[in-house]
């Protein structure tokens, strides 16, 4: 009888809550979504040809402005795979410390997303709160790397520095006081009512279209699919230490949240025990200034806060930089969860499931 | 973990799962060694400790699946090896390749990681111009594998997208950065950058300025006029 | 002052009257359908202003309730959602002319006939008096005795007008 | 009617006072905002214009008028300055009826006292709740004018969530209004002078009052129609300076007049809380702690709860909030009766 009219929605680049320059072309039927189109490329820099021309070394510098909240993971997953072409040792004062570091990182990682997503969805107050945390965990980082942001944290055979001293009372505080301020978030989202009836059901995957699509890292694991790089191919000390996976079946938003918050509480609960277990020792074995490495290739993912992160890289054997750098972003792959989880969804979800996405721009253009 | 608590897991990776179980339960030998440095965690404020199944090192080097995997595409493998703790499987190019990725899907592979691409024009001893890596990983056995193609300047290659949907944004990268073609697939177009660009970063033959920079209006309104 | 406050006092009605008939003669002649709609609401509003000078509080209140706050808010809904051909040129003349201007004779006799079968003078003493002891009552009480009959009858008719536009909107789902 | 002299002077003095102080009470409001909403967030809010930020309102203002106006190209112009005006006056105007104390002299002026509202119109709630109804305009039309998808987007969400949420709050007052048995403002704070506040009797009644107060006034949880992380700014995404502020000065001056009726139907507008009546604290006084109190609400739910989506606000609406007025218009009648 009545034939409604499909009106096209140009949401971002420059939109509040499109988490960076990402560009969406809605179709809409009212506020129905159906059709959706990502298009991204607005923060392309060519990171990947960029690295053909730096030194090993060099390359880690791009590395921290892959997923720019994040640094610390990516740094880690470079450095692990020049470790494994190369097979350079690392002592394991070293890697209990890159542990810890990661951990905080993963854990500032999902306080921004913990406060971009409430904010999205307009719960105002834990946007702040999350912030407040996240300082004290950038912090730490300034007092280890001198940056807060973009780290370099970690050299190829260990660490760049010793490890500070009055670190260990830095985060001996953290560790007291998060707990506390984790369920400060918790009483202000996890029972609220508005807050169910804005992520329950929103955005569902089941385990097999995650799997299909490429999903990794809280995205996957809220559908229910127990795949944790930590555990599966464990890296550095996470063999070494008690933690658990967090896994959610609920497939939707609101699992998903749940997972992150639960990522949140095992991150702590490594971060007390890499302190609290930290060998004595050399910080680092002894390598070449300039890294030459064999010829050959190689594969590493390790679990970012977004998911599996993973370089592939080529070395022809003469060259003092890679052959070729790929870099497998989980948010570029987890970008492709968007369409099959917002069709059908209203215009106020799609927000809702960008930030459950949790896609940093600078990895998904690199 | 049981089937009820996690309907929504396909009921293949649950059996394969639960194998790895039984398999694990008497001697637990393949669990990652405890450093005796560590300090026992504090155990979980709430709820029943969920079992960790997944946990076994990876060390994929000569196991039974490889040859297993090796069985059963028979002599549609060009060559295999293992290089790097990584296993690795050469295919050629050719109108049943979808077909053979399906094969591995079937075998357990579910899940495509990355596609990436390689000019290896400047690179010693490699057979053709391109390579095309697949890196795929069974999410139930922790097994992961690598599975490479070489393609000469211009070759075409068929799309995967209908064995991993998530082939469609790699599929469209390599394209955009190294200029492979994809057919036999809806939606081939540029995805990182600009519509209107000219030429594909990745490959050799540039180097990182021309790489990089040749985007000005100039440029392109030469090439246009040139083309 | 004084003689301006005069003034205001006869003419205001006059004025009013006036400017209603201007935005008035704007809903009929506006080429866009939403400055029609929008001369439609100050012309409501402005009668709401009318009844308010002749000191008929509760039905300037309820003027503006239903017809400014209500009515034409679904005008502006249909427009803004049913996409609109602009501009299109206005005719004075085309074949509907001589039918409307039958219309219009045949409405202007039968307000005369209104008109001049109208007693005019001063309002009875009984009507000031429930006027200004509060009108709403008078209202209620009239709508709930006299006009009980035809007052349910317009409330099954709403009923149905209700029950019809549930219909419609469900059809449209099922297609 | 009937103009006489001092006809037109007190009511003219009254109103200027009246526009002012709500026009006062709108940049307090602006700044009361921020700070009590940095407070809950454990932050200090402006603190760099004046002491304590204290002049951080005047320099928002300053700011708003001096910006460039912009009209987008293919905005239609008509509709896009009207709908400013259309969304301000009627937010103005239902201050006419708002009793803000008792009657006054003015501290002797007046040889007769006179009553702190600018009219004890017979109808005052309907009067305003007609008015308001009015307010909507601005809304849809500045949305659709703007010729932008964005604001027609909140445009249409707004005018429905008001036309939905007008329901509920109305039926909310009918209650009070049973017991009161008037239609006047005056009259029903008159008539808790003589028993409790209606806010007891009629407690449900002032929930969902101020359930729908919220929606009305489109404000969080309830801010759809401006939520900027979905639809940047609703609509007036395309607005800007003295225009902007208009929508803006609108929506604080909705909030009050929301306050203000609360006020007045369920808190008892200016009479004293029952036992401090010997302080002897102004009429006046005790209006505006109770107006204070109820915009507390507002930023308080902003700042603790997030936003509903669109059709969940309207099955809410339907679905809760009017069944429940209505069976409490039902409990009233049979008590009354």
């Amino acid at each position: 009888m009545f034939k409604s009219e499909i009106i096209e929605l140009n949401m971002g680049p420059q939109h509040p809550s499109t988490h960076g320059v990402l560009r969406l072309k809605l179709k809409l039927d009212g506020e129905t979504i159906v059709g959706l189109e990502p298009e991204i490329g607005y923060l392309h820099r060519g990171v990947e040809k960029l690295a053909e021309s730096f030194t090993y070394l060099q390359a880690l510098n791009l590395t921290d402005r892959l997923d720019y909240v994040a640094s610390i993971s990516n740094n880690l997953g470079y450095i692990e795979t020049l470790e494994k072409l190369g097979g350079i040792e690392v002592p394991r004062k070293a890697k209990y410390f890159r542990t810890l570091m990661t951990e905080l990182g993963r854990l500032s990682s999902h306080l921004l997303w913990l406060a971009t997503h409430a904010l999205d969805i307009g719960a105002m107050t834990v946007f702040l709160y999350a912030f407040r945390e996240r300082e004290f965990i950038l912090d730490m980082f300034e007092m280890v790397t001198g940056g807060r942001l973009l780290t370099t944290a970690f050299r190829y055979g260990g660490l760049k520095d010793d490890i500070p001293k009055e670190l260990e009372q830095k985060i001996r505080d953290f560790i007291k006081i998060f707990p506390g301020r984790l369920a400060d978030y918790e009483a202000l989202l996890t029972k609220n009512r508005i807050w169910m009836k804005r992520t329950k059901q929103v955005g569902v995957i089941s385990a097999e279209d995650a799997i299909n699509l490429g999903l990794s890292g809280p995205v996957l694991r809220g559908s229910g699919v127990r795949f944790d790089v930590r555990k599966a191919e464990p890296y550095e000390a996470y063999g070494e230490l008690d933690w658990e996976m967090a896994v959610e079946d609920g497939c939707d938003t609101y699992a998903r949240y749940l997972v992150r918050l639960e990522e949140m509480r095992q991150s702590l609960r490594i971060v007390e025990q890499a302190l609290d277990g930290m060998p004595e020792g050399e910080f680092r074995t002894k390598a070449p200034k300039v890294l030459k490495l064999p010829k050959g290739e190689v594969y590493h993912c390790i679990e970012a806060p977004k998911g599996e992160l993973g370089y592939y890289l080529i070395s022809d054997g003469k060259g003092t930089g890679p052959y070729r750098l790929k870099v497998r972003g989980p948010s570029f792959v987890n970008l492709q969860g968007l369409k099959p989880m917002a069709v059908g969804h209203m215009v106020a979800d799609v927000v809702a499931i960008i930030g459950t996405l949790d896609v940093v721009l600078g990895e998904v253009d690199r | 973990m049981t089937e009820e608590k996690k309907p929504t897991t396909p009921d293949k990776q649950i059996d394969a799962l639960k194998a790895e179980m039984k398999k694990d339960e008497p001697g637990k030998t393949v669990s990652a060694p405890r450093a005796e440095g560590t300090v026992s965690a504090k155990p979980k404020p709430a709820g029943p400790p969920k079992p960790i199944i997944v946990e076994q090192a990876h060390d994929p080097v000569s196991e039974d699946w490889q040859k297993k995997i090796l069985d059963v595409l028979g002599d549609k493998a060009k060559d295999s090896y293992v290089a790097s703790g990584e296993f690795t499987i050469i295919l050629e190019n050719g109108s049943d390749f979808p077909g053979i990725m399906a094969l591995i899907h079937e075998n357990g592979f579910d899940y495509l990681s990355d596609i990436s691409s390689v000019d290896y024009s400047k690179y010693e001893g490699t057979p053709k111009h391109f390579g095309l890596s697949y890196h795929l990983y069974s999410v139930a056995d922790n097994h992961r594998i690598r599975v490479k193609v070489f393609l000469e300047d211009g070759e075409t290659i068929l799309s995967i997208m209908d064995v991993w949907a998530t082939a469609d944004f790699h599929e469209r990268e390599v394209f955009d950065l190294m200029g492979i073609v994809f057919t036999g697939r809806e939606g081939l177009r540029r995805i990182l950058l600009p519509e209107d660009w000219i030429g594909h970063p990745l490959r050799k033959e540039l180097s990182k300025n021309e790489g990089n920079a040749a985007y000005t209006a100039k440029l392109v309104k030469k090439a246009r006029e040139d083309a | 002052m004084e003689a301006l406050i005069s003034f205001f006092s006869h003419y205001m009605l006059y004025i009013l009257m006036g400017v209603t008939i201007l935005t008035a003669v704007g809903v009929v002649y506006s080429k866009n359908a939403v400055h029609s709609v929008v001369a439609l609401l100050l012309t409501m509003i402005l009668v709401a202003g009318i009844y308010l000078m002749l000191d008929a509080e509760f039905i300037a209140v309820v003027q503006l309730l239903v017809y400014a706050g209500g009515i034409i808010v679904l005008f502006v809904f249909m427009l803004l959602l049913v996409a609109l051909h602009k501009d299109e040129a206005l005719r004075l003349f085309n074949t509907y002319t001589m039918i409307s201007l039958g219309l219009i004779a045949f409405l202007v006799i039968v307000l005369a006939v209104v008109f001049f079968g109208t007693p005019f003078g001063p309002v009875p003493e009984t009507v000031t008096h429930i006027v200004k002891g509060g009108s709403t009552e008078a209202v209620a009480g009239a709508l709930y005795s006299t006009y009980i009959l035809p007052f349910e009858i317009a409330s099954v008719l709403l009923l149905v007008v209700m029950v019809g536009a549930i219909v419609l909107t469900k059809e449209r789902v099922k297609l | 009617m009937d103009f006489t002299m001092i006809n037109i002077v007190i009511p003219t003095v009254k109103i200027l006072i009246v526009f002012t102080v709500v026009l006062l009470s709108v940049l307090v409001m602006t700044y009361a905002e921020r700070k009590v909403i940095a407070f809950m967030q454990v932050r200090l809010g402006p603190m760099r214009v004046g002491p304590w930020g204290l002049l951080q309102p005047i320099a928002d203002a300053l700011k708003l008028f001096s910006k460039e106006d912009i009209i987008p190209t293919m905005a239609d112009k008509w509709v896009y300055y009207l709908a400013p005006t259309l969304a301000i006056v009627p937010a103005l105007l239902t201050f006419l009826v708002v009793p803000f104390g008792d009657q006054t002299t003015f501290f002797g002026l007046l040889k007769h006292p006179t009553s702190m509202a600018i009219s004890d119109l017979n109808i005052g709630l309907l009067y305003i709740l007609a008015i308001s109804s009015v307010g909507i305009y601005g809304i849809l039309l500045g949305g659709w004018s703007s010729n932008s998808k964005y604001p027609l987007l909140g445009a249409l969400r707004s005018a429905a969530q008001i036309v939905s949420y007008e329901v509920p709050l109305t039926l909310a007052i009918i209650g009070p209004i049973l017991m009161a048995n008037t239609l006047s403002m005056k009259g029903i704070v008159e008539a808790q002078s003589k028993g409790m506040w209606f806010v007891i009797p009629q407690f449900f009644a002032f929930l969902i009052y101020t359930a729908c107060a919220v929606a009305e006034t489109n404000r969080a949880p309830y801010d759809l129609p401006e939520a900027e992380q979905e639809l940047v700014a609703g609509f007036h995404t395309e607005y800007s300076g003295m225009k902007f502020a208009f929508f803006y000065l609108a929506e604080y001056a909705n909030m009050i007049v929301v306050s203000a009726i609360a006020t007045v139907v369920f808190l008892g507008g200016w009479l004293p809380v029952p036992g401090l009546a010997f302080l002897h604290i102004p009429a006046i006084i005790w209006f505006a702690l109770k107006m204070g109190f109820f915009l507390f609400i507002f930023l308080w739910l902003r700042a603790t709860y997030p936003r509903y989506r669109y059709d969940q606000l309207m099955a809410i609406g339907w679905k809760f909030f009017i069944p429940v007025a209505l069976i409490n218009i039902f409990v009233t009648a049979l008590l009354v009766l």
